[in-house]
C-alpha cells in the first residue's frame, strides 16, 4: 500500500500538490452546473458517479489507509437504506431520517468495529464479508420492521420526477464533497500517519506509540459513515428495498476494486477509480447485456495483473525510464 | 588448483527488483576442499547462494557446475545437478517430524527405499540427538540440533557439492563447535563444501580457501592459512 | 426420540456434504493462502456436468464422478498455473479480487450456458427405514463417497509423495524449492485437487438437491462457515466443521426454519472468530 | 541511583514450554546492563513481556514505580519504555525521516507533525542518517537499518531502552561505531539493557550482565565473575572461549564468538 506523494508536506504549496485540487474544484463546478442543461439519463449517470466515488474514499479510510481489507460497504449501505426506510415510513422527514440513519451506521460500525478488527489478514475478510450476509438474512426474518423478503416501500419523494433527480444527485454530490473533504483531513492528520504506519507494519507501530486499536476502529468507523448517508439516499431515490440487493456481495467487492483502479490509499485515487468503473460498466451494459458480467470479470482480472497499484500509483516515470536503467546500473558498477 | 574447479562463477550481478545486491562476483571452488565466504552481513553473503541455487534470478555474468552451464536454471534443476543449499535460519518444516524432514530432502531421488533408508540411517549416525527424537516436531529443537538437522536433510539429496549459510547465527559457542566437527567429518568422506560464515574466527579454522565479499564484490581471497596473517582481514574482521 | 434420531440422521448426511464443500475451500486457504471465490461455482459445475450426463445420455452420477473429478481437477490446475500464480505472494484483497473477477466469467457463462433452472437427477432408489429413521438411499450413498473422497483426500495429503510436498510449500516455499520441489507446480496441483473436490461434491449434491447457479453464493458461504468452525487447510478440520455445521442446521432448521439455520450457522462463526480464529482444531502445522 | 524499572519473578510458558521462568532483577536509572544467553534461552521473549507485546502467566513488571504488566505496547511506548527488534521493523514505504518521526509523533507525544520533524532530524544527526533522511528506509545497508531502530527508539524520549541484538551481523569495525554510540546514549542518562549473544559488545560496554539460559537466570552480577562462573561457561560460552578468556585480560580486543 503505497504512501502518497506528499512526504513532506512543505508548508508552501508547490505547483504540483495544487494540480490535482485544481482538477477536482473544475470537475465538480462542472458536475453541479450540469443539471441545469442534460437530461435525466445523464443525471441519474453522474449521481451513480458520486454516490460510487463517496463509497470508494469510505472503504478507502480501513482498506487504503490502514491497509486492511474490509467488505463490509454493502453492509453498511444497506443498513443505511434500512434505516432511512424505516424512519421515513415512521413519519420523519427525508433529510432528518438520512442524517439519523447514518448516525445509526456510524454507532454499529464503532461498536461492531472493536470486535471485528480484532481479526487480521483473511479472518477479516471472511469477517467482513458474513456480516453483509448476517445483515441480509435478518432483514429478510425481520419481517414485521423490514418487511421481510418482499422488502420495504419507502414514502414516494413529492415533487415529479425531473425535481427529484435533482435533489438526489445533489444530495450525493454533497455526501462525496464531504467524504472528499474528511480524506483531506485524515492524510494530512497524525491519524493518518498513523493508519500508515499500521498498514505497513502493525507491531512496529504498536511499539512507537500508535494506540493501535483505536485508530483501526476511528477508520472503520469512518469507512462506515458515508455509507450510511449514501445508503439513506439511495433508499429515498428507488423507493423500494428489499434484502437481496440492499446487502449484495458484488456491490461489497465492487468498491474495493473500483479504488485498486485509481489508487488505494491516495486522496484522488477512489475518485478516478469509482468514476471510470461507472463509466465502464455503463457502456459495457448498454452493449453486451448478456456478456456484461464476464466483461467486467475480464477487466477486473487485467486490472489486477497489469495495474495492481493503480493508475495513481503507476510509477510513470519508471515506465519512461525503463530504456535507460540498465544503461545507469552498468555505469555505476 | 590443479584440477578444474569444481563451481565456478564469473562477472555473477544479481539483486531484488530494483535493488542491485551482487555487483560482478569471481569465484572457484575447488573439488574435494571446504571453501568458506566470509563478510559483513548486507554483503551479499547470502545473496550469492540464492542466485547459485536458483531463488534469485541472474541479471549478468555466468555460472558453471562440473562444466555445465547453469546459469538461470531453476532450483530444482540445480539440485539435480548435485548443489544442495542448506538456508539461512535453517528454515526446518514446521508441523513435519525430523524424520520426515530429512526423507524430504530426498524428494528428487529416483533410488530405492532401502538406499535412501540408508542413508538417513548414516545421518543418524553423525547426529544420534536426531534419531532419538526423530518423531517430533523438527521446530521443537534447539538451534544447534535444528541446524544439524537442516545440514542432514541437505545431505539426505546425495549432493556433489554442499552450501551452507551461515552456520554459527544464532548458536551458542558449545553448539558452533561440536557443528565445526562434524562438517570436517563430511568434508573428509568426500563432500565439497562451501560455508558462507559471518564469524571469521569459526569459517577460517573449518576452510582451506576463503573469499572476503565487501558489498557485493570480492574483496580479498586466497588461502585461509595465508589470510589470517593478513592485516586488512585480521583488523577488519577479527577485531584481533 | 425417533425425531431426534431423524435429525441426528438428516444432519449427519447433510455434514458429510458440508465437509466435501468445505475441504476444498480450506486446502486452497490453508495452502495457497488464497480465498477462492470461485468454489461455488465450481461445486455448481460439477452438478451441471452430472444432470446432463444422466439427462441426455442416461449415465449415471456415480459413474461421471471421476469423469467430472478428472474435467474439474485439469480446469483448477490450469487456473492456478495461468492466472493465479501471477499473483500469489500479493495480500489478499489482490488474489480474493482476481478469483471473484474469474468467478464472474464462469458464473456468466454457466448462466447462458445451462440457464438458471434448478435441476436434480432424480435416481428413485427409495429409501432405507432403521428403526424408524428414513434413510433415502440416494442421500446415505452420497453420503458414504463424501465420506470416502474426503478420506482419500485426507491419506493422500498424509502419506503420497505429493501430499508432504504441499505441505512443505505450505509451510516455507522457498526452502521446499531448495528440496527440488516446483512450487508453482504444486500449488496447481493443489488448487486442482480443490477444483475436483468441489466438482465431486457437485455431483453428490445433484443427487440430493437442484442445482442451480443462484446458490453459487450460499455454497461459498457455507464454505466460510465450515472452515472457521472446523479449522483452516486441514481435512479433518473441513469434516468437523462440516458435520458440526450440518447437525446445527438440521435441528436449527428443523424448529425454526432454514433461514434462521443459516443465520445461526454465520453467527457461531463470527462468534469463533473473535474468539479463537483459528477454529476447534486449527493446528498451524500438519495437513 | 533509585530503580527505574524492577521485574519480579516474571514467568512465561506457552502451553507446557517455559520460555522464561520467575525472571527477577531491577535496573538502576542510567545504568548499562548486558543480558546474554544463546538464541532460544527466551531474551526475546523476556523483552517482550517488558514492553507488553506479550502477556505475562505469572509475576510483574514495575517501571518508574508503575505496575506496567498488563500494558498494551504503546503504552509502554508512551511511558518511555522503548526497544530495538531482533529483526530489523522499519516502515518500508516510508523514507527515513518519517520512520524516526513517528517516535516523536507518537510515544514522546509532539504536538503536530511538523515539530516531530525536526525532532527525529535532530536524532538522525546523533546517529549519523542525516543525509539519508528523505531516502526510502529500505535503502539502506543493514549497519545503518540498526542505526535507523536506534534513532527511532530514541526519537520516543525514553527513560529504558531495550536494544535487542542491535549488533547482530556487523563486523567489527562497525560495532566499534556502536559502541561509541551506545556510550553516547547513555551519558544522556538513558538506561540501557543490551541483550546479545556477542560476547566483545557485552564485555566492553555493560557495568552488570545476566545471564539467560532456558528461560532461567543462571548468573548475575559484574562481568568478570559472570565469566568465570563454572554455570556460565559449562551452559553458555565453551570451554575454547573460556580457555582463550585466561589467556588474555577481557577488555582488550577478544576475538567475538
Amino acid at each position: 500500500m503505497k504512501t502518497n506523494s506528499s512526504t513532506l508536506p512543505s508548508t508552501t504549496m508547490t505547483r504540483a500538490k495544487i494540480f490535482p485540487h485544481l482538477i477536482f474544484a473544475v470537475w465538480v463546478a462542472w458536475l453541479t452546473v450540469m443539471p441545469l442543461m442534460a437530461d435525466n439519463y445523464y443525471i441519474r449517470l453522474a449521481t451513480f458517479v458520486c454516490m460510487y466515488g463517496s463509497l470508494a474514499l469510505s472503504w478507502n479510510f480501513i482498506g487504503g489507509y490502514a491497509g486492511y481489507p474490509s467488505f463490509s460497504t454493502a453492509a453498511f449501505m444497506g443498513l443505511g437504506s434500512y434505516a432511512g426506510a424505516i424512519l421515513q415510513k415512521a413519519g420523519m422527514p427525508m433529510i432528518l431520517a438520512w442524517v439519523c440513519a447514518t448516525i445509526f451506521v456510524s454507532l454499529f460500525a464503532a461498536l461492531v468495529g472493536a470486535a471485528i478488527l480484532r481479526m487480521k489478514g483473511h479472518y477479516f475478510a471472511i469477517g467482513s464479508i458474513s456480516m453483509v450476509e448476517v445483515l441480509r438474512l435478518i432483514a429478510s426474518l425481520w419481517s414485521d420492521l423490514t418487511g421481510g423478503g418482499d422488502g420495504l416501500n419507502v414514502p414516494i419523494f413529492q415533487g415529479g420526477p425531473d425535481y427529484a433527480a435533482r435533489v438526489f444527485f445533489y444530495s450525493m454530490l454533497v455526501v462525496m464533497l464531504l467524504a472528499w473533504l474528511t480524506t483531506l483531513f485524515v492524510d494530512r492528520s497524525k491519524l493518518g500517519f498513523g493508519l500508515r504506519c499500521i498498514n505497513q507494519n502493525e507491531d512496529a507501530a504498536d511499539m512507537v506509540g500508535v494506540s493501535v486499536n483505536r485508530y483501526k476502529t476511528i477508520a472503520y468507523t469512518l469507512s462506515a459513515v458515508y455509507c450510511g448517508s449514501v445508503g439513506a439516499i439511495y433508499a429515498s431515490w428507488v423507493s423500494y428495498i428489499a434484502p437481496t440487493d440492499s446487502f449484495g456481495i458484488l456491490l461489497t467487492l465492487k468498491v474495493p476494486v473500483m479504488t485498486m483502479l485509481g489508487g488505494v490509499g491516495t486522496v484522488y485515487g477512489p475518485l478516478i477509480g469509482s468514476a471510470l468503473f461507472v463509466l465502464m460498466e455503463e457502456t459495457i451494459w448498454a452493449q453486451f447485456l448478456d456478456y456484461h458480467q464476464a466483461i467486467l470479470g475480464v477487466v477486473i482480472v487485467l486490472l489486477i495483473f497489469f495495474l495492481p497499484g493503480g493508475l495513481l500509483k503507476l510509477d510513470y516515470k519508471k515506465l519512461f525510464k525503463r530504456k535507460t536503467t540498465s544503461h545507469t546500473q552498468a555505469r555505476r558498477a | 588448483m590443479s584440477k578444474a574447479p569444481l563451481l565456478k562463477i564469473s562477472g555473477l550481478q544479481a539483486g531484488y527488483g530494483d535493488v542491485q545486491v551482487l555487483w560482478g562476483i569471481d569465484l572457484e571452488v575447488p573439488a574435494g576442499q571446504i571453501t568458506c565466504i566470509v563478510g559483513s552481513n548486507g554483503a551479499g553473503k547470502s545473496t550469492l547462494l540464492r542466485t547459485i541455487s536458483g531463488l534469485v534470478p541472474v541479471t549478468a555474468g555466468n555460472i558453471e557446475f562440473c562444466g555445465a552451464n547453469m546459469t538461470g536454471s531453476a532450483p530444482d534443476a540445480v539440485l539435480a545437478a548435485g548443489i544442495a543449499h542448506v538456508p539461512e535460519g535453517r528454515r526446518l518444516f514446521k508441523g513435519m517430524s525430523i524424520r520426515d524432514n530429512l526423507l524430504i530432502g530426498a524428494y528428487l531421488r529416483q533410488e530405492s527405499r532401502a538406499d535412501i533408508e540408508h542413508d538417513l540411517e548414516a545421518v543418524y549416525s553423525m547426529f544420534p540427538i536426531l534419531k532419538e527424537r526423530q518423531q517430533q516436531d523438527a521446530t521443537t529443537l534447539s538451534g544447534g540440533e535444528q541446524q544439524m538437522c537442516a545440514i542432514g536433510r541437505g545431505i539426505m539429496s546425495k549432493p556433489q557439492l554442499l552450501m551452507i549459510d551461515e552456520l554459527s547465527l544464532g548458536l551458542a559457542p558449545r553448539a558452533v563447535e561440536k557443528l565445526a566437527e562434524s562438517l570436517k567429518q563430511i568434508n573428509r568422506s568426500g563432500l565439497t563444501i562451501l560455508l558462507v560464515e559471518q564469524d571469521v574466527v569459526t569459517a577460517f579454522e573449518l576452510a582451506s580457501q576463503a573469499y572476503v565479499i565487501e558489498t557485493g564484490r570480492v574483496g580479498i581471497s586466497g588461502e585461509t592459512r595465508l589470510l589470517v596473517e593478513d592485516p586488512r582481514v585480521r583488523q577488519a574482521y577479527m577485531g584481533i | 426420540m425417533t425425531l431426534l434420531a431423524q435429525i441426528i440422521a438428516n444432519g449427519l448426511m447433510l455434514g458429510a456434504l458440508y465437509a466435501c464443500i468445505a475441504v476444498g475451500f480450506s486446502l486452497v486457504w490453508g495452502v495457497l493462502n488464497v480465498i477462492n471465490m470461485l468454489h461455488g461455482s465450481f461445486i455448481v459445475l460439477g452438478g451441471y456436468l452430472t444432470f446432463f450426463a444422466w439427462f441426455h445420455f442416461k449415465i449415471s452420477p456415480f459413474v461421471s464422478l471421476p469423469i467430472v473429478c478428472g474435467l474439474l481437477f485439469v480446469m483448477g490446475y490450469f487456473i492456478q498455473y495461468l492466472a493465479i500464480n501471477r499473483v500469489i505472494t500479493r495480500p489478499v484483497l489482490t488474489t480474493l479480487t482476481l478469483t471473484f473477477g474469474l468467478d464472474m466469467i464462469l458464473y456468466n457463462f454457466m448462466n447462458l450456458g445451462f440457464e438458471a433452472t434448478p435441476r436434480r437427477v432424480s435416481l428413485d432408489l427409495g429409501s432405507l427405514t432403521l428403526g424408524g429413521v428414513i434413510l433415502p438411499v440416494d442421500r446415505l450413498l452420497a453420503m458414504l463417497l463424501a465420506f470416502g473422497l474426503t478420506g482419500l483426500l485426507y491419506y493422500v495429503m498424509r502419506s503420497s509423495r505429493i501430499g508432504r510436498a504441499i505441505v512443505a510449500v505450505r509451510m516455507d516455499r522457498d526452502a521446499a524449492a531448495l528440496m527440488g520441489i516446483r512450487v508453482g507446480h504444486i500449488y496447481a496441483m493443489t488448487f486442482g485437487l480443490a477444483a475436483l473436490m468441489a466438482g465431486a461434491c457437485g455431483t453428490l449434491m445433484s443427487v440430493v438437491f437442484p442445482i442451480t447457479t443462484n446458490i453459487t453464493g450460499l455454497l461459498l458461504g457455507k464454505a466460510f462457515v465450515i472452515c472457521v468452525i472446523g479449522g483452516l487447510g486441514t481435512v479433518p478440520g473441513a469434516l468437523v466443521g462440516g458435520l458440526a455445521l450440518g447437525l446445527t442446521e438440521s435441528i436449527v432448521g428443523n424448529f425454526m426454519g432454514a433461514q434462521y439455520a443459516i443465520l445461526f450457522g454465520f453467527l457461531i462463526m463470527l462468534a469463533l472468530l473473535i474468539t479463537r480464529p483459528t477454529g476447534l482444531i486449527g493446528k498451524k502445522g500438519y495437513e | 541511583m533509585s530503580t527505574i524499572l524492577e521485574v519480579r519473578d516474571l514467568s512465561k510458558n506457552f502451553g507446557g514450554l517455559h520460555a522464561v521462568k520467575n525472571v527477577s532483577f531491577s535496573l538502576k536509572k542510567g545504568e548499562i546492563v548486558g543480558l546474554i544467553g544463546p538464541n532460544g534461552a527466551g531474551k526475546t521473549t523476556l523483552v517482550n513481556l517488558i514492553t507488553g507485546v506479550l502477556k505475562a502467566t505469572s509475576g510483574n513488571v514495575i517501571f518508574n514505580g508503575q505496575d506496567v504488566t498488563a500494558q498494551r505496547p504503546f503504552q509502554a511506548a508512551r511511558s518511555g519504555l522503548a526497544r530495538t527488534f531482533q529483526i530489523v521493523q522499519p516502515f518500508p514505504q516510508m523514507t527515513v525521516l518519517e520512520n524516526v518521526t513517528a517516535g516523536a509523533l507518537f510515544a514522546a507525544g509532539a504536538s503536530h507533525r511538523r515539530q516531530a520533524e525536526q525532532q527525529a532530524m535532530e536524532h538522525l544527526e546523533f546517529v549519523g542518517l542525516a543525509p539519508q533522511a528523505l531516502r526510502p528506509a529500505t535503502s539502506l545497508t543493514l549497519p545503518s537499518r540498526k542505526r535507523l531502530e536506534l534513532a527511532k527508539s530514541l526519537a520516543m524520549n525514553p527513560k529504558v531502552l531495550l536494544l535487542d541484538e542491535v549488533n547482530a551481523g556487523l563486523n567489527t569495525s562497525e560495532i566499534e561505531q556502536a559502541l561509541t554510540l551506545m556510550r553516547a546514549i547513555a551519558a544522556r542518562g538513558i538506561t540501557i539493557m543490551l541483550i546479545e549473544h556477542l560476547m566483545k559488545v557485552v564485555l566492553s560496554l555493560s557495568e552488570r550482565i545476566l545471564v539467560l539460559h532456558h528461560g532461567e537466570l543462571i548468573s548475575q552480577g559484574d562481568p568478570q565473575t559472570v565469566i568465570t562462573d563454572p554455570r556460565v561457561v559449562e551452559a553458555y560460552l565453551g570451554s575454547k572461549f573460556a580457555a582463550r578468556q585466561q589467556g588474555v585480560a577481557p577488555t582488550a580486543g577478544v576475538a567475538h564468538v
